[in-house]
């Protein structure tokens, strides 16, 4: 019986890819070196799915299906494709051309997750560095509003605070961790030192250790909840470092501030660059949210939210943002690929995609696919199909075919092929 | 001024219209026909502005001479009065997104509430808006490191988010509250807020001249805003006059000889700005 | 589809056609020696010049640094937002162009190859993707050795041997085809936020010198005899003074001895930016009148200009500390970006003002450094794109290269630096269309090693360009009708297919990939994956099987064969 | 009685593992249709551990199963992603594409009935 090595993991954005996964008669049996998300993943693949190309729940050929979404989307003023951040770059790169076709708006989820990360690099850039250099050198690394041991759950081993490298030999102990959230998570138990800020006071955090960095004083007892002895002290110990890296979460992008929170992030982790070797690094959530972006970025120029209905790409978070699109009721019909927005997205958002004809790629059921027009089965990709995808970190990392998808079902790419076959007829 | 009226034979869009045709540079020199036959964009197609708009009224030959009065509510229409130089829109109703946004002259009234992106990178001309202002009134749009660059906006009612951010010169006069961030990354240009100001105003706000003045209640400033000194400035005297002669916002006279505490900021950026807070009582 | 050029003024200089009025024949994609006319489709080219398609040797294009680069700027698109066509892809262009727009708008202007220069090898899947999204030209791209691990560690330990056997790999494992040395050891260095001063600093944490790692590099890569030489973005780039550095640089490679049929052993890239003489930004003059001197008397070098152009711009390279250097001395924003082991990159826009005594003077050395040294097979015109300026402003700098007219009217709208602080006011040199080919085609292939590019004769690609401006009649006074003649050329044929008429694209063939395969001895092979195993262990955080770029990757793919070890 | 929060929302190992056997799955549901509560607030709404109670902010309420815990602190609130979550949340983005789901003041009190399944979740979803 088989067994694949080295297996990249098609979960969340570390992508690790020492995987060891044996397959037996066409199906998963056992998972070595998977997370208990990762090892969920791989063992119930094949349950759930979608079994059928549907029509308003009823069965129907493969064909008829694309055809049908074919016709939803050509018929569309205003076609929303969002999605994308669970699937291979191939399955983008189509997405994108249908958009383009369609004069659609293509968006991906990092408009919900990290998409405040973005709009901050757009204002002032970003000092980052790929993950392995954190594992090699950092010996201050800070997680703020985000909890790895919940939803990236090797990060701390294999490329943050337990991590041992080139100069790290000491792994943990040759670091000092610092965690910063609104509530004591289990953060609390890896860091040296854990920072609980107010909800929604990161900004006035950042700031004032910003300004404490650039050699202001401080003219406040506390800020955020935060003693001022403890600012001045991590500000320090933020200077004194040989090597400094903050990761962060959505506890940044999803609070009060939204992409100014990464602003102030950014801007203190420039400044610090003048004393000593700082970086930050956005822990993106699903596998290839970092590829959806990506390849949108190379095809378009813009990284989500653009808008093709008049012929040339545009780009307005906001504006053409899926959920401002739906809960604003200006999408009249949508292509969902690789995500669940129905059971995400706000529910006047949500409430928007089951009023208007949806369609759904997807290898399982979910709570879009029930409620939608059209649901088309697909391969799941770093499974039944392969592709690249990005990680966290920018790099992009080739997802393995384990395996055959079942029967007649094809990967997300090709059946976008052939609904932009079917619109172009 | 020749006047042109567009009449809206539709209500309440939900897929917006884009109209940047909606503007004196646009229609001043054509016919009536013509302004029907220009192109408007509805969701991925191509119409006709007469297609969403009765047209009646009279064209100039110049833009200047050009006033354009949309009768009703046009809030599903985006980009009026997009890049206007000259001539005057007059709105009588709630208008859409990017309303005079990177205009550089002549004059918008919106006599409802304007939609998000109003006068983004405007760099001259008046807007003012009877009603609200959505998010991003004046600002810079993403990316771009400068927003408003001259010019004047006054919105009598409350503006949202990010008001003014990266302004680099022109005047912004909320008459209501404003919302988080007004006068971010602010680096030059005036902002006055009658109402209630809601936290993190001047954030990252760089100097260059950059003046918030606050005559309503503060909720919060940010802790790398320091308390300079408390003193009546001499040239408030002339700002509140001109808002009250000019933009006819007569209860701007009360503050006159109003003593104001001066905060410095924004520090976290090395900042020289100035949030001026009228003393209470 | 079998074509004839019919009766154009062509410019071959490979071939050493100068201006003559010939036919071209094309046949299955090559140049032929002849062909009935029945049997083809014929191009009516009279008064119009004729040459081999546009080389570039160095354009960042693809990749996540150009993608950064586009992330970064929204502001940038929006000056230059691209509709979809019948045949073409929509995106935008300006100074970060969408992959597509790039690909249309180098053949465009009659480029038909074009090289990205800096390639981390752990990104270099993602060059390649990007690689495969930019139509019409052929492409290939340089992978990263200066600050890589593996190249100090061998450097250090002076086993000439297993750098070989590691650059074969890496050229294998990254589909590369050159090697590209970045600021060496300085990019190593900033990953503890410091810079190399020189050529004999040490490097931090590695007991290793720039002179070593470059002059290891150029001896192994003779040695090894790959089709380029090295492609070297010298030391202090961007500091006053710096073209003491890259003297010291050329001097440094002088005994390294050639690979057989070749004389040159460096490749200097984007020099305007490394011929700074002076002190500091006051005392800012040109350095281009020493590099060209040496230049002229010295074989073994070549390099490329880096024009600036007065423009919005972004720059972007593989110099970490240089980006923060900009990014202090101009406040703009700025994306730095460290790749374990290997390398980095950083990202910051910028704006070549006219009015500027700096970028004055950056202007006049980009032009003075072309007409300074006579040998135009050696200096190649290029803009760095995107870093001195876009490619799209190629013909303007052709229209500088051919008429002193051109530079005298520049140099009257911009800072008088330009004149009191270089030679260009003096420099009466004018390139005719003849250099113009070689500077833009066939010198480039030349040095690249690109046997079929860069020129007409039979064998060759059927790569051509046809620009609707007649040499006969054609004065230096008339600049403006060359830099639109260049624009938009009136035919490019790739590969033997029009690809575009009247400067729009009318079809859009996916080019192939160059990349350079050598074999490595077993034993050494052997030898080396040890090494590799336990560094991709120790350090790095991708599995050593999950490193090599798959060929699924290359689905146009040109496999260049190479006998490294005889 | 009714106890006003401030309410998290968040990732979880356990919803992760549940989303990745299916939606529809027992376990995905079990990991989001839940509150994290301090075991002092809960107190003074009057509800134990395993009870249902009623959730609501400015723009929407939901009914979900209540969890105490002492991670998390009295006067805060956790609640997994998922489609319980998504009712309580304003759609508006102020011109950035992400709603504000993190910190957002919510009252609590104990519910009448028990919390909706997915199912009639889905239905009143289709309208």
């Amino acid at each position: 019986m088989p067994v694949y090595r080295s297996v990249v993991c098609p979960f969340c954005g570390c992508l690790c890819d020492d995987l060891e996964i044996t397959v037996e008669d066409n199906r998963i049996v056992k998972v070595r070196n998977g997370c208990a998300i990762s090892t969920s993943k791989f063992l119930h693949h094949h349950e759930n799915r979608v079994e059928n190309p549907l029509i308003d729940g009823k069965p129907v050929a493969l064909e008829e299906a694309v055809k049908e979404a074919a016709e939803i989307l050509k018929s569309a003023r205003r076609p929303l494709i969002y999605g994308l951040s669970s699937t291979e770059c191939g399955a983008i790169a189509k997405a994108i051309e249908l958009a383009e076709l369609i004069g659609g708006v293509v968006d991906n989820t990092a408009s919900v997750c990290h998409g405040p990360t973005i709009l901050a690099l757009q204002t002032l850039g970003e000092s980052k560095c790929t993950l392995g250099t954190v594992r090699n050198r950092a010996d201050l690394i800070i997680y703020w509003g985000c909890n790895p041991l919940e939803a990236h759950i090797r990060h701390l081993t294999r490329y943050s605070a337990m991590a041992r490298g080139l100069y790290t030999s000491g792994g943990r102990k040759d670091r000092y961790v610092v965690a910063v959230d609104v509530r004591e998570t289990r953060m609390k138990r890896v860091a040296d030192l854990f920072l609980k800020v107010n909800p929604g006071g990161d900004y006035e955090l950042l700031s004032a250790l910003r300004a404490v960095v650039r050699g202001y004083g401080l003219d406040v007892d506390e800020v955020s909840g935060v003693p001022r002895d403890v600012i001045l002290e991590l500000a320090e110990r933020m200077k004194k470092s040989r090597f400094g890296a903050i990761f962060f979460g959505l506890g940044l992008t999803q609070s009060e501030g939204r992409h100014m929170n990464i602003e102030a992030a950014i801007g203190l982790v420039a400044d610090l660059n003048h004393h000593t070797k700082f970086v930050l690094i956005p822990m993106r959530g699903h596998y290839n949210v970092a590829g959806a972006n990506t390849v949108t970025t190379w095809q378009t120029g813009y990284p989500y939210a653009v808008d093709f209905s008049r012929g040339y790409p545009r780009y307005n978070p906001g504006e053409y943002t899926a959920v401002d699109l739906l809960a604003r009721g200006e999408a009249d019909a949508a292509l969902i690929i690789a995500s669940d927005p129905a059971a995400h997205l706000p529910y006047k958002a949500a409430r928007r995609l089951a009023e208007i004809p949806t369609i759904v790629l997807d290898p399982k059921r979910s709570m879009t696919s029930m409620i939608s027009r059209v649901v088309i089965p697909t391969a799941a990709a770093g499974i039944e199909a392969e592709g690249t995808a990005y990680r966290m970190d920018g790099i992009p990392i080739r997802l393995k075919k384990l395996m055959e998808p079942p029967e007649g079902v094809l990967p997300d790419a090709e059946v976008l092929s052939l609904i932009i076959e079917e619109v172009m007829r | 001024m020749m006047e042109l009226r567009l009449k809206p034979k539709v209500s309440g869009l939900s897929i917006p219209l884009e109209a940047e045709v909606i503007s004196p540079d646009v229609i001043a020199g054509k016919t009536l026909r013509e302004v029907e036959e220009l192109r408007v964009y509805h969701g991925n197609r191509a119409e006709r502005l007469g297609e969403y708009f009765e047209v009646e009224g009279e064209v100039a030959a110049e833009p200047g001479e050009q006033l354009i009065v949309v009768e009703g509510d046009v809030s599903w229409v985006k980009y009026i009065g997009a890049g206007m130089t000259a001539g005057k829109v007059v709105v009588k109703g709630d208008a859409g997104m990017h309303l005079g946004s990177k205009m550089s002259g002549g004059e918008i009234i919106v006599e409802g509430s304007v939609g998000d992106w109003a006068g983004a990178e405007m760099t001259g001309g008046l807007i003012r808006i009877g009603g609200d202002a959505g998010d991003l009134l004046g600002a810079a749009y993403r990316g771009s490191p400068e927003g408003m660059r001259g010019g004047c906006i006054f919105v009598e009612g409350s503006a949202g988010y990010e008001t003014g951010t990266g302004m680099r010169r022109g005047l912004i006069v909320i008459g209501g509250d404003a919302a988080p961030f007004t006068g971010a990354h602010m680096n030059g240009g005036v902002i006055f807020i009658l109402g209630r100001a809601a936290k993190r105003l001047g954030a990252q706000m760089k100097g260059n001249g950059s003046l918030i003045i606050c005559l309503g209640e503060v909720e919060e400033l940010l802790p790398t805003f320091v308390y300079d000194t408390t003193y009546t400035p001499t040239f408030m005297r002339i700002y509140l006059k001109t808002l009250s002669e000019k933009l006819g916002i007569k209860r701007a006279e009360e503050y006159i000889g109003r003593p104001f505490r001066r905060y410095r900021g924004d520090r976290a950026v090395g900042g020289d700005g100035e949030i001026l807070v009228v003393e209470r009582g | 589809m079998n074509l004839i050029i019919k009766g154009g003024y062509v410019y071959d200089p490979i071939n050493k056609v100068n201006g003559e009025k010939m036919d071209i024949y094309i046949k299955d994609g090559k140049i032929v020696e002849e062909l009935p006319e029945h049997k083809a489709k014929v191009i009516d080219a009279s008064g119009m010049v004729v040459m081999p398609g546009g080389v570039d040797l160095h354009s960042h294009i693809a990749g996540s640094k150009i993608n950064l680069g586009r992330l970064l700027r929204p502001e940038d698109h929006r000056k230059d937002p691209v509709p979809r066509t019948r045949v073409t892809r929509a995106g935008v262009g300006y100074s970060c162009p969408s992959t597509y727009i790039a690909g249309y708008r180098y053949a465009q202007m009659g480029y038909t190859t074009v090289m990205e220069p800096a390639m981390p090898p752990l990104g270099a899947r993602h060059v390649h993707e990007e690689l495969n999204d930019t139509p019409i030209v052929d492409k290939s791209a340089y992978p990263l050795f200066g600050n890589n691990y593996f190249v100090l560690k061998y450097v250090r330990e002076g086993d000439l041997e297993m750098l070989k056997a590691f650059i074969a790999w890496l050229m294998r494992a990254t589909r590369g085809y050159a090697i590209k040395i970045v600021n060496p050891g300085g990019v190593e260095s900033w990953k503890w936020g410091k810079n190399v001063d020189g050529l004999d600093d040490t490097v931090e944490g590695f007991d290793v010198t720039p002179r070593q790692i470059i002059t290891s590099l150029a001896r192994a890569n003779e040695e090894l005899g790959l089709p380029h030489t090295i492609h070297l973005h010298c030391n202090n780039l961007g500091v006053p003074g710096n073209y003491q550095t890259t003297l010291e640089t050329m001097r440094a490679v002088e005994d390294v001895k050639p690979k057989e049929g070749r004389e040159n052993t460096l490749h200097i890239v984007h020099c305007q930016f490394n011929a700074l003489a002076g002190d500091s930004w006051a005392t800012l003059r040109s350095g281009a009148p020493e590099i060209a001197k040496y230049v002229n008397s010295h074989r073994h070098v070549t390099l490329d200009l880096g024009q600036v152009i007065f423009t919005d711009t972004t720059t972007m390279t593989g110099d970490g500390p240089w980006q923060f250097r900009l990014y202090n001395l101009t406040g703009n924003k700025w994306v730095n970006s460290d790749v374990e082991m290997e390398a980095g990159a950083g990202v910051v826009p910028y704006t070549f003002r006219k009015k500027n005594p700096v970028n004055a003077i950056q202007w006049a050395i980009g032009l003075e450094l072309a007409l300074l040294i006579y040998d135009p097979w050696r200096v190649y015109m290029t803009t760095d794109h995107p870093n001195g300026g876009p490619f799209t402003f190629y013909p303007k700098v052709i229209a500088w290269l051919m008429s002193r007219k051109a530079r005298t009217d520049t140099m009257l709208e911009i800072h008088r630096a330009a004149m009191r602080k270089t030679t260009l006011a003096d420099i009466y040199r004018e390139y005719d269309f003849y250099e113009i080919a070689i500077t833009t085609r066939a010198a480039p292939a030349k040095v690249l090693g690109l046997g079929e590019k860069g020129h007409l004769g039979p064998g060759a690609d059927g790569d051509v360009a046809i620009y609707d401006i007649n040499p006969t009649e054609w004065r230096p006074s008339m600049y403006r009708e060359v830099e639109k003649a260049f624009s938009r050329a009136k035919y490019t044929i790739k590969g033997g297919e029009i690809v575009v008429v009247d400067g729009e694209v009318v079809s859009t063939p996916l080019g192939k990939t160059y990349w350079v395969d050598v074999e490595i001895p077993e034993d050494l092979e052997g030898e080396l994956m040890k090494d590799l195993e336990e560094g991709f262990r120790n350090y790095y955080t991708i599995s050593l099987s999950n490193y090599p770029v798959e060929d699924a990757y290359l689905p146009v793919q040109r496999r260049v064969e190479v006998v490294g070890w005889r | 009685m009714e106890i006003t929060v401030t309410l998290i929302t968040g990732r979880t190992a356990e919803q992760g593992v549940g989303k990745e056997i299916g939606k529809t799955s027992e376990r995905y549901q079990r990991g989001v249709n839940y509150i994290l509560l301090n075991p002092r607030d809960a107190e003074r709404i009057g509800v134990e551990e395993g009870a249902a109670v009623e959730v609501s902010t400015l723009h929407g309420s939901t009914r979900v199963w209540c969890k105490l815990s002492e991670d998390i602190e009295a006067g805060m609130a956790f609640i997994p992603l998922g489609p319980w979550a998504n009712r309580l949340f304003d759609p508006e983005t102020h011109g950035t594409g992400i709603p504000s789901v993190k910190g957002v003041e919510a009252k609590i009190r104990r519910a009448e009935g028990e919390p909706p399944t997915l199912e009639e979740l889905l239905k009143e979803l289709k309208g």
